[in-house]
């Protein structure tokens, strides 16, 4: 029945199998809206934050979404900038990631603050020392962007490019494109770095704060350095549940090999800064504040070692691993591993930049706080999955999403191997 | 106003500990002076707002050995790295809702500005700063005693300690309609102090000479050598701040003739304290 | 077609370019976040004229001057008034809280009539001739000494009323609450005579020895004794401290000798013996000593040798040496008696043991010592005019001598030894040990007149509560009953109009007199109470009104007094803890909460840690000696001889093992969710134990065994 | 490129044939959208500035007239009436017992509006329940005594001509806040002419730039 907006030569599920999907995430996605009118009306009392945990699973989320997001303006400053070619087949993609993140990344903020109605003052009453200013410029500015990288792929849909005007327009913003990648990658970069400057600030906090180079303590850098290297993981990781869940190749090898590979040494890179750096932390930046490696790692019921190993090794050298070298790399499986371990490896990063910096102690009489999200908070931090979910069929039903997807599907069997 | 701004003074706070009972006066005149609002639970200390907070510190022996000290906590009007006026919580709060007034040295705040993003709790290693996270409400007619000195707060913004400001106000009006230009010691004194039983709770001007506060604590106006983040360390071998290390430079002081109450006043490795407790003050420059 | 949609969009794009560069969209947004900066829930307070009333706070014996802070008519600050004799500016937390309690939601707001199990509300007139008429039908049977009083105290001008109401109706049976105050008098009336107190001078003493006094946990006039320990430091004077916990007040001192508790009266004779036998004490001070003196030296040489008490007290012998020497060398030592807030349970023994060592050592009425002198009276009510049946009534023997043999007794008699009582400032329901049985006898009590501001557990099984002023509406005399080292008597005066239709409970009681008519009506003349008091205060009214206080005594009493030791010389048994289980159970007095009638401001509460009170669960202190498998934080079944309770766990090494402490002041069930249906009372857990010779109600604790929940 | 070129041309070549045929149309409908939006456009933004401040704030009368010149000629200058209090706080709008110092039970002139004010608040005891102007809300503190006694500004400054007016005009209450009109302007688009045409903290702000060097701090003026 919908048949008409879906692009030519592609097969699609029916239509009521997909609106019974689609039903069915919405449920969850009512859920999730019905929590948010609590917060916004009833207060942040809904929630189980406290005043240790001002911040909690919310800007962990934050975070992890916008961090997760990265492959889009990384994938975006690759494909454009750097004129690699092959990613222009899984840019569309990247790019929707990426406005669902961000698209999702704003709301939650909006539900986090305790006067939505003035959150405007932010950019109002800016104070440019603060970093979460410069989060919510760039952030909001880049969400801009990435609209704007989305239009032309909505402007493709079969009826939408029958109108000359959207048509051209269409045509016309790919030529422009470069021009918002590199802003979309510039301003990326600084939000991400900001993000990470948040807690590199937090010179009252010894589990957070850092050195680092004039106004930006190293955390700037590592956020953006691992955003762009595990954003890509994330990316695949995604169009590899599409491709299972449509059981159609949509994107084909190399460029998930190439993506793959850059991830890899990216992520390789990123940790060796990231041991660098804690060594320094821990080796100096703490004991100059009175405080052992131990102090933050013990005396309480959830945050030990393991979490520090976890996030390094097993999710962050492993992969790396994994990715750099062609033969694992080429490996279906193990490079799922890898791009799995990868996105693990990312959000719990933030969940430590987030939590574990709440939950420490710094006072020597002062006791750990330990906390668990209300329902509320889970359903509006799951809301925005629901949401991306919904995007992402509804894209990949009506718009031309991935080049490469007829080309791989009506051609029968034969997958060539280069 | 003008006059103001060219002599910058620095309102500080010494607590004698040995003296301090842990009675609490000191909390219940700050939340009735600042129209601080209760809610029928209020033994979950983490969502409990009281400017004024007393901690229970033990020497960690056992019995009989046990010792137990108070030490109250008001917001520490933290001066930041190197005094700059850069506190944890104004640096980063993101729409200028607090900030540090030059010259009193208190970090001042809009209620109405802020939208309660917490950050500058998340900063505060003190927990100083507290959220809304209901809207106050009194019993019927207990309203009635609500001082206009203070404003409500609202729900979903963040309050905390303001030196009691509204008395600097107060006080500063009655200078002006007499003509001074300034205002006499006990003119402005903050709710705790007064209310004390013990006058464990000195308030005063840090930057002049004739203020009890800075007879006691003799601050250092030099960077201290071996961190160059604090300034204004207290000359006086019995008197510490809280987390001095950080470089946050409080303004709150504490005065024990008891050393392990002062070694819980910081972060040291182990045998640190030993080697610089002695060092406590020795950093002035005369 | 086309037209359509491109008209369409002309007409869309245009009306949101149109709206967009007109004002609206600034406008609502900058208004909408106003709203939120004006939310009409969130109270406005008003602004005025500022102005300062100066009184005194009644909530306590303690009598601190107040400095009321008011807004045109509304106050709307407490601060402690300097220079006040009492206080000189500092003031505590209940007193700082003070407005809570003019707007408490427990607050009676008119005259109360039981029916049923409910209360009406009725007119002042009915009420006050109910009662009259109750009253006199009780005296047309001829039993005027079945009226029955209990109030805080004896002294003061309304208390002095009541107990003129009695009289003159022909009733000896006038009770009062334990506090200090009366146990103060109990000494004194046992060691030195009939109508004597004890004053401590601890602004001077510099070797203060208590025997578990809270000195900085409410004992006595807690801000003087606040400002006397706080000054100790600059005098260089000593505070030791025996008591079974690390409470604030061992904390601060400069020695804490744990005790077990109960055992404080031999550990006070075990130090007189030391005295004794080292010949450290003074003997010109012996001198004065009547009743047996030498029986007395040989009895506790004999029972009390060092070693002896040691074991009893669990504090090593050599301790007991160094420290009864320490104090016995010292300048102006003083012995301060009275365990937590000195108004729980007391044993006469060991008031009295502890005295007999600031007796030994000579510092009665000497500077920094323990002063003893005739109770101050500065009230001069004229005579009452009796008729037959008050005289007759009068004469006969109070029903007990003290308000928990008055509650026995009604408990025990089949027929009813009270048939009506009045209640004024007191809460015996709460306060008293095993308060169910409290309430048992109040029960059987067919008409009871309660005259409480609150709706408090007693109020609650009153017949008719006649809702008097709260002190910030009333004018009243209140003296310092608090063991100061001088007697000062403080005016407390009306610092707003009454918020709700409540009476002084002077004018009730005026009220009543007058309805009853005849010669209980000649005996009170006045119109007002308000009239009353400044006749029967003529004396000091003056400086009452001009100064808000007037100092009846001051420094050190002069001339010494006789001690009579005969009571001691027997050596009467030391009260033990009621049960058989191996653990005791102690009340703890802690600042931030009020064991007397009222309860704590919910300001208060929100001050109280959460190792006293978490939710609504009582937190006991034990020592993880004792806890074995109990966990910190975790739950525990606590039983008692009479009753179990669900419990908290707070592990406290400042806890001798052995004992178990809980907080008094908690588990109050009237109707204020702030302050009420908190905790538990440790009163319904603790049975009254009485001291044979002296009547008291001594138990120090009782015992409790623990498991976990 | 290559995909997204085949696109182009498919799209090309398929609307090709629409386009040749449709242009006449395409002029007439876009020049029809030219009108609608112009319509459109005028008729939003005049709404937005004319009808909208009409519905936004509510007309409120005081409750009786009160003439400033009159009184300022019989009494003299302003602080007679707004006077500091001896702690140096400002009494703002007189009480009734200010009014007394010169009015009694008897009228002092034969106005309607001192008639008003004798029976209905004088001989009743009652406060008269003016309606502030310039009220800034509850979190702002505000010192006169720091403006007029030691910066030595004069009321004017804020308050404007109101001491030479003999008559009050209407009291306009913003229906989402409670502010008086006074504080966000007359004008709706927030421009002023004169200092005291707004009382917004940008106004305040502004002056406190130009003469102390400083916006100030927080607590200078909020509490």
């Amino acid at each position: 029945m919908d048949s008409a907006l879906i692009p030519e030569g592609a097969k699609r599920c029916s239509f009521p199998k997909f609106a019974i999907g689609i039903a069915i995430v919405s449920a969850v996605v009512l859920w999730g809206v019905f929590a948010m009118f609590l917060c916004w009306f009833k207060g942040l009392n809904q929630t189980n934050m406290d005043d240790y945990y001002g911040f909690a699973l919310w800007i962990w989320a934050d975070l992890a979404v916008i961090a997760v997001g990265g492959g889009a303006f990384f994938t975006g400053l690759l494909r454009y900038i750097f004129k690699i070619d092959e990613l222009k087949n899984i840019i569309n993609f990247a790019v929707i990631i990426g406005f669902i993140c961000y698209s999702s990344a704003l709301l939650i903020l909006a539900i986090d603050i305790g006067q939505p109605l003035r959150g405007w003052f932010i950019f109002w009453h800016a104070n440019v020392h603060s970093m979460l200013t410069e989060v919510a410029f760039c952030l909001s500015a880049y969400f801009a962007v990435l609209t704007i990288e989305f239009i032309p792929n909505i402007l493709e849909n079969r009826q939408a490019n029958k109108v000359p005007f959207f048509h051209h327009l269409a045509h016309n913003m790919h030529g422009v494109m470069a021009v918002f990648a590199a802003t979309g990658a510039f301003l990326s970069f600084f939000h991400q770095g900001s993000l990470g400057g948040v807690a590199g600030v937090l010179y009252g906090r010894p589990f957070a704060v850092r050195e680092g180079l004039l106004i930006w303590p190293w955390t700037f850098f590592l956020f953006t350095w691992s955003a762009a290297a595990f954003g890509p993981c994330f990316t695949l990781l995604v169009t590899k549940i599409t491709e299972t869940v449509t059981g159609k190749k949509l994107v084909k090898d190399n460029v998930v090999h190439l993506l793959a590979k850059i991830s890899g040494w990216m992520i390789v890179t990123y940790i060796i800064a990231k041991i660098i750096d804690t060594i320094y932390w821990a080796m100096v930046t703490a004991p100059s504040l009175g405080f052992t490696l131990s102090h933050f790692y013990s005396n309480n019921g959830f945050y030990g070692y393991w979490i520090l190993i976890t996030e390094i090794v097993l999710c962050g050298v492993v992969p790396g691993a994994i990715l750099i070298m062609k033969s694992t790399r080429e490996n279906p499986t193990l490079r799922l591993v890898a791009i799995i371990l990868g996105t693990i490896g990312i959000c719990l990063n933030r969940w430590v930049m987030v939590l574990q910096i709440m939950a420490v102690p710094v006072m020597s009489f002062d006791t750990w706080a330990l906390y668990f999200p209300s329902w509320q908070e889970i359903a509006t931090t799951i809301l925005p999955v629901a949401y991306g979910i919904i995007l992402i069929s509804v894209a990949y039903r009506y718009l031309p999403v991935f080049p490469q997807e007829q080309e791989l599907n009506t051609i029968e069997p034969v997958s060539k191997t280069e | 106003m003008k006059q103001n701004n060219n002599k910058a003074h620095k309102f500080g706070m010494v607590i004698d500990l040995d003296k301090c009972t842990g009675c609490g006066s000191c909390m219940v005149s700050c939340m009735s002076e600042n129209n601080v609002p209760f809610k029928e639970d209020e033994s979950n200390k983490k969502d409990s707002i009281t400017w004024m907070r007393v901690y229970k510190l033990t020497n960690g022996k056992s019995f009989p050995d046990t010792e137990i000290v108070y030490m109250p906590r008001p917001c520490q009007h933290c001066g930041g790295k190197g005094d700059h006026g850069h506190s944890p919580c104004v640096s980063v709060c993101p729409a200028v809702a607090t900030d540090y007034g030059y010259d009193t040295g208190i970090v001042s705040q809009i209620y109405t500005r802020c939208f309660g993003c917490r950050y500058c709790m998340g900063a505060c290693p003190y927990h100083a700063r507290y959220f809304n996270w209901w809207d106050p409400k009194w019993p019927e007619g207990m309203e009635n005693y609500l001082s206009p000195n203070v404003s409500p707060r609202m729900r979903g913004v963040v309050e905390k300690c303001s030196f009691c400001y509204h008395r600097y106000q107060a006080a500063r009006d009655t200078a002006y309609y007499e003509g001074r230009d300034d205002i006499e010691e006990h003119e402005y004194q903050t709710a705790c102090t007064t209310a004390c039983p013990a006058g464990a709770i000195v308030f005063g001007d840090l930057n002049n000479p004739a203020h009890k506060v800075h007879q006691i604590v003799k601050p250092d106006p030099h960077p201290d050598p071996r961190n160059k983040h604090v300034v204004g360390k207290s000359r006086n071998p019995k008197v510490f701040r809280l987390l001095e290390r950080l470089g946050t430079n409080p303004k709150v002081y504490y005065l024990s003739e008891r050393e392990w109450v002062r070694k819980q006043g910081d972060n040291y490795l182990d045998g640190e304290w030993d080697k610089i407790k002695n060092h406590h003050g020795a950093a002035s420059h005369g | 077609m086309k037209v359509d949609r491109r008209s369409f969009l002309g007409l869309g794009l245009g009306a949101v370019a149109g709206v967009a560069v007109s004002p609206i969209g600034m406008k609502l947004t900058d208004d909408s976040s106003i709203w939120t900066q004006n939310w009409p829930w969130t109270p406005v307070p008003v602004d005025g004229e500022v102005t300062y009333e100066n009184s005194v706070c009644s909530l306590c014996p303690g009598s601190c001057g107040l400095s009321v802070r008011k807004i045109d008519d509304r106050p709307v600050k407490i601060e402690g008034l300097a220079e006040h004799p009492v206080n000189d500016g500092g003031a505590c937390l209940h007193g700082i809280a003070g407005l809570q309690y003019l707007y408490d939601p427990a607050r009676v707001k008119t005259p109360l009539k039981k029916n049923g199990d409910k209360f009406e509300e009725i007119s002042w007139d009915d009420a006050i001739a109910l009662v009259a008429g109750k009253l006199a039908d009780l005296r047309k049977k001829g039993s005027p000494e079945k009226l029955a009083c209990i109030a805080d105290k004896e002294q003061g001008s309304v208390s002095g009323l009541f107990q003129r109401l009695l009289k003159t109706f022909g009733s000896p049976n006038f009770y009062t609450m334990p506090s200090l105050e009366s146990y103060l008098e109990v000494t004194a009336t046992a060691l030195h005579g009939e109508g004597m107190t004890i004053g401590f001078d601890l602004e001077n003493s510099d070797f203060v020895l208590s025997f578990g006094s809270g000195i900085i946990e409410g004992w006595g006039s807690p801000v003087n004794c606040f400002k006397a320990n706080a000054s100790r430091k600059a005098r260089h004077a000593k505070l030791y401290q025996i008591e079974s916990r690390l409470s604030n007040t061992a904390a601060n001192a400069d020695k804490w000798i744990p005790v077990k508790p109960g055992t404080e009266a031999d550990l006070a004779l075990g130090m007189c013996a030391v005295i004794l036998k080292n010949n450290l004490f003074d003997g010109g001070a012996t001198a004065n000593f009547i009743g047996g003196f030498n029986k007395l030296a040989i009895m506790i040489q004999k029972e009390y040798a060092p070693s002896k008490t040691a074991e009893i007290t669990g504090v090593k012998a050599s301790d007991i040496e160094k420290i009864a020497t320490l104090f016995a060398k010292a300048k102006m030592p003083v012995a301060v008696f009275g365990k937590g807030r000195g108004d729980g349970a007391q044993s006469l023994k060991e008031l009295a043991a502890v005295h007999t060592l600031n007796c030994l050592v000579g510092n009665i009425n000497k500077k920094g010592g323990a002063f003893v002198q005739l109770k101050s009276d500065y009230l001069e009510f004229p005579d009452e005019s009796m008729d037959t049946i008050a005289d007759a009534g009068f004469a006969k023997n109070k029903t007990g001598r003290y308000v928990n043999q008055l509650v026995e007794k009604v408990n025990e008699s089949s027929k009813p030894v009270v048939e009506a009582l009045f209640v004024y400032n007191a809460n015996p329901c709460y306060s008293l040990h095993d308060s169910k049985s409290v309430k048992q006898a109040i029960g059987k009590i067919p008409f009871v007149v309660s005259f409480s501001s609150f709706l408090d557990e007693t109020a609650k099984e009153a017949d008719i509560v006649l809702p008097s002023h709260t002190f910030l509406e009333r004018l009243e005399d209140v003296p310092s009953c608090a063991g100061l080292a001088k007697s000062v008597v403080g005016l407390t005066k009306p610092v707003i109009e009454p918020v709700f239709d409540t009476k002084h409970a002077g004018d009730a009681v005026i009220l009543i007199a007058k309805a009853l008519e005849g010669s209980i009506a000649e005996s009170f003349e006045w119109e007002t109470y308000d009239e009353c008091l400044e006749s029967v205060a003529a004396g000091i009214w003056d400086s009452l009104s001009e100064d808000g206080y007037a100092i009846i005594s001051e420094g050190v009493p002069f001339g010494s007094v006789a001690v009579n030791v005969s009571f001691l010389a027997d050596n009467p048994a030391t009260v033990q803890a009621r049960g058989d289980y191996e653990l005791t159970l102690i009340p703890i007095d802690n600042m931030r909460l009020i064991n007397a009638g009222i309860a704590a401001s919910p300001f208060a509460i929100k001050t109280v840690s959460d190792k006293v009170l978490k939710g609504s669960d009582i937190v006991v202190e034990i020592n993880p000696l004792t806890a074995k498998g109990l966990k910190d934080r975790g739950y525990a079944t606590l039983t008692t001889p009479t009753d179990t309770a669900r419990v908290m766990i707070n592990l406290n090494e400042g806890m001798m093992p052995g004992v178990i402490g809980m907080v008094e002041g908690l588990g109050h069930t009237f109707d204020n969710k702030y302050v009420s249906n908190k905790g538990i009372n440790v009163n319904d857990l603790i049975g009254p134990v009485i001291e044979s010779g002296s009547g008291l109600d001594a138990a120090f604790g009782i015992k409790v065994k623990i498991s976990k929940a | 490129m290559s995909e997204i070129e085949n696109k182009t041309e498919n799209g090309s070549t398929e609307s090709a044939g629409e386009c040749t045929t449709g242009d006449t149309k395409d002029d007439k409908g876009l020049g029809l959208g030219v009108i609608f939006f112009i319509v459109a456009f005028v008729g939003c933004f005049l709404s937005g500035t004319l009808l909208f401040p009409k519905l936004l704030y509510s007309k409120k009368e005081q409750p009786f007239n009160f003439d400033h010149a009159l009184h300022v000629g019989e009494a003299g200058d302003c602080e007679s009436c707004h006077s500091f209090r001896e702690d140096g706080s400002f009494t703002g709008i007189p009480k009734l017992d200010t009014c007394l110092d010169c009015h009694s039970e008897e009228a002092l002139g034969e106005t309607d509006d001192e008639a008003v004010f004798v029976e209905e608040y004088v001989l009743e005891e009652k406060e008269v329940p003016w309606y502030v102007y310039s009220r800034q809300p509850d979190c702002v503190f505000f010192s006169h005594a720091a403006h007029t006694q030691t910066a030595g500004m004069d009321c004017v400054t804020c308050h404007g001509h109101i001491g030479e007016s003999t008559s009050l005009k209407p009291y306009e209450e913003n229906r989402i806040t409670g502010y008086s009109r006074d504080i966000w302007g007359k004008n709706i688009f927030g421009i002023k002419k004169h200092s005291w045409d707004r009382m917004k903290m940008d106004d305040c702000a502004e002056c406190h730039k130009k003469e102390t060097g400083h916006k100030g701090y927080c607590f200078q003026c909020h509490k």
